[in-house]
């Protein structure tokens, strides 16, 4: 069964899909601010980071 | 002040470099890299380098903690120590640091790149990450003492974690830490090819006004480096020479800018 | 001052060292070793340890430019590097050092030994040797700034090659350039046991005057062990512990005196 | 065929092996002094350092 949780910018609870992964990216579906899953058991969602072009070696 | 970039493939001939730095009477610091033997270590130890491709295109090496293991072994473990070594038999007084040491070289960690993993776009955080900040007192405490530094990655992160970092950044900081008036990289190449494959397209003399527009024409890691190069000169640079790390003499060649001159 | 010896082995607790050296108000300086590393890198390296045994019935390491390479990527690169970062994620202010940076621990190779080879004695010659002087002003330069030194092998010798030498002597040198009061050996064992295979036969105190008759009744290792202590307080070392590595708070446990102390 | 060498303690000359080997320990026939084959072509000796007793790792 899917899984409810809150967004931290907006407040507003969406419905999350029950096979979401760790670190996974998700959208808030009222603001649109990008989301990620930072915790499985509880499910917990935080700001991601902006876009960072990492250039790594 | 001079800035030795002694690139890390493995016809890069550390003899030559360090007997022609030992008659350089202006001082210097030396970076090194290591890859080729990173890789070759990594090979023989199974753990080959990950590399990831951002959903952007960009593609990475990725820095896990066992990348960070060979990272140590190769590049502040058998390099650093051999090339410390190989100075001192040239009368260099030579004292081999990572950027961990006393926090020589401290960085920011990458907040992470966005990937696909099994058809979901993730957050992937390695460790690694872009050099801030240099200790320049322990560097001048060193070179006031008659001490010259070798220099060479992991570096230290916010969090006091040995994060991978680019070589190119951390001379680029350097240079501006030390106010160096010119920067030697040595690499197995002639210096700038126009075209890659043909050693006869080397491009001697390079107005630093021009790096920008270059910088348009070209993809990936050789956008990389130009842009590196740009700060280098942004941040008061005089002169950089980028030469061939394998021949008899490279310093001397370079310091008579038999190579590529950008200033 | 205080010189903290880190034995080499796997199941030394590195991080409760570490953590309790951070509460520790004496100046420090430590030396490790990383011998179950390097022998686990040099089997999977297929570069297996070679040992010799002299005529005279000495057994040691051969020490080849091919166990350098390993013994640097394991104990100036690895371990070295990662207690550097240990420290610094416990506010300690660590740099790294193998005794060929800066000539920091200088030291004299062995003339070689004489072996049997295919029914003909032989001298053989490898690189390892004696620690002899301690470039001391550097280690002050680094202390007096703040900086804590970790210290380890290879050391450099007088034709400036890196060679291996002993971690019991080296801080024995250690010792004596730098005045140390105290000095703590991290072992695998709770202490000197009477008997090696019963923990419950731990010596808890030795007075330094016993040391040359205990010499007499052991064999090998254990007797360079007692010969490296006794030059030890011949130097002026007040006292000794020589603690168990792999409990929770070893360095605690052996401020407490819990293990073997000698003085 | 067998090679003659000098000493270099006492200047005897004395053949040696033909299968003579690298770092080979020798002994003067003369002075009795220990002297170690330190080149074979050409042949050469030098005094063999003392006995150390190389307690290594």
């Amino acid at each position: 069964m899917n899984q409810n949780v809150t967004c931290p910018v907006c407040d507003a609870v969406f419905e999350v899909a029950e096979n979401v992964e760790l670190n996974e990216l998700l959208t808030c579906p009222d603001c649109g601010s990008e989301l990620e899953v930072v915790n499985l058991k509880p499910l917990e969602v935080a700001e991601a980071p902006q876009e960072e072009e990492d250039w790594g070696e | 002040m001079m800035i030795i970039k002694i690139g890390g493939g493995d016809s890069v001939n550390l003899q030559g470099i360090i007997a022609d730095l030992s008659g350089v009477s202006e001082p210097f610091v030396i970076v090194h890299g290591a890859n080729a033997l990173r890789d070759r270590l990594a090979e023989s130890l199974n753990m080959p380098k990950k590399t990831v491709t951002s959903v952007s295109g960009y593609s990475s090496v990725l820095s896990d903690q066992e990348a960070l293991d060979v990272m140590m072994m190769a590049y502040s473990g058998l390099r650093n120590k051999r090339i410390v070594e190989l100075c001192h038999q040239h009368g260099i007084n030579a004292v081999g640091l990572s950027g961990l040491d006393g926090k020589v070289i401290q960085g920011q960690r990458n907040k992470g790149i966005r990937v696909k993993q099994n058809g979901k776009v993730k957050i992937l955080r390695d460790f690694s990450g872009k050099p801030k900040t240099v200790n320049s007192r322990l560097l001048e405490l060193l070179l006031n003492n008659g001490y010259t530094p070798i220099l060479t990655v992991p570096i230290i992160d916010e969090n006091n974690r040995a994060i991978n970092s680019e070589n190119d950044d951390i001379v680029a900081l350097l240079q501006s830490a030390l106010q160096a008036e010119i920067v030697i990289q040595l690499i197995e190449a002639p210096g700038f090819l126009e075209n890659p494959r043909d050693p006869s397209t080397l491009i001697s003399k390079i107005r630093k006004e021009e790096l920008a527009r270059r910088e348009e024409q070209v993809e990936g890691r050789m956008k990389r480096k130009i842009l590196a190069l740009r700060k280098l000169f942004d941040r008061g640079a005089a002169k950089v020479i980028i030469a061939d790390g394998r021949v008899e003499h490279p310093v001397r060649d370079a310091l008579n800018e038999k190579g590529t001159v950008i200033l």
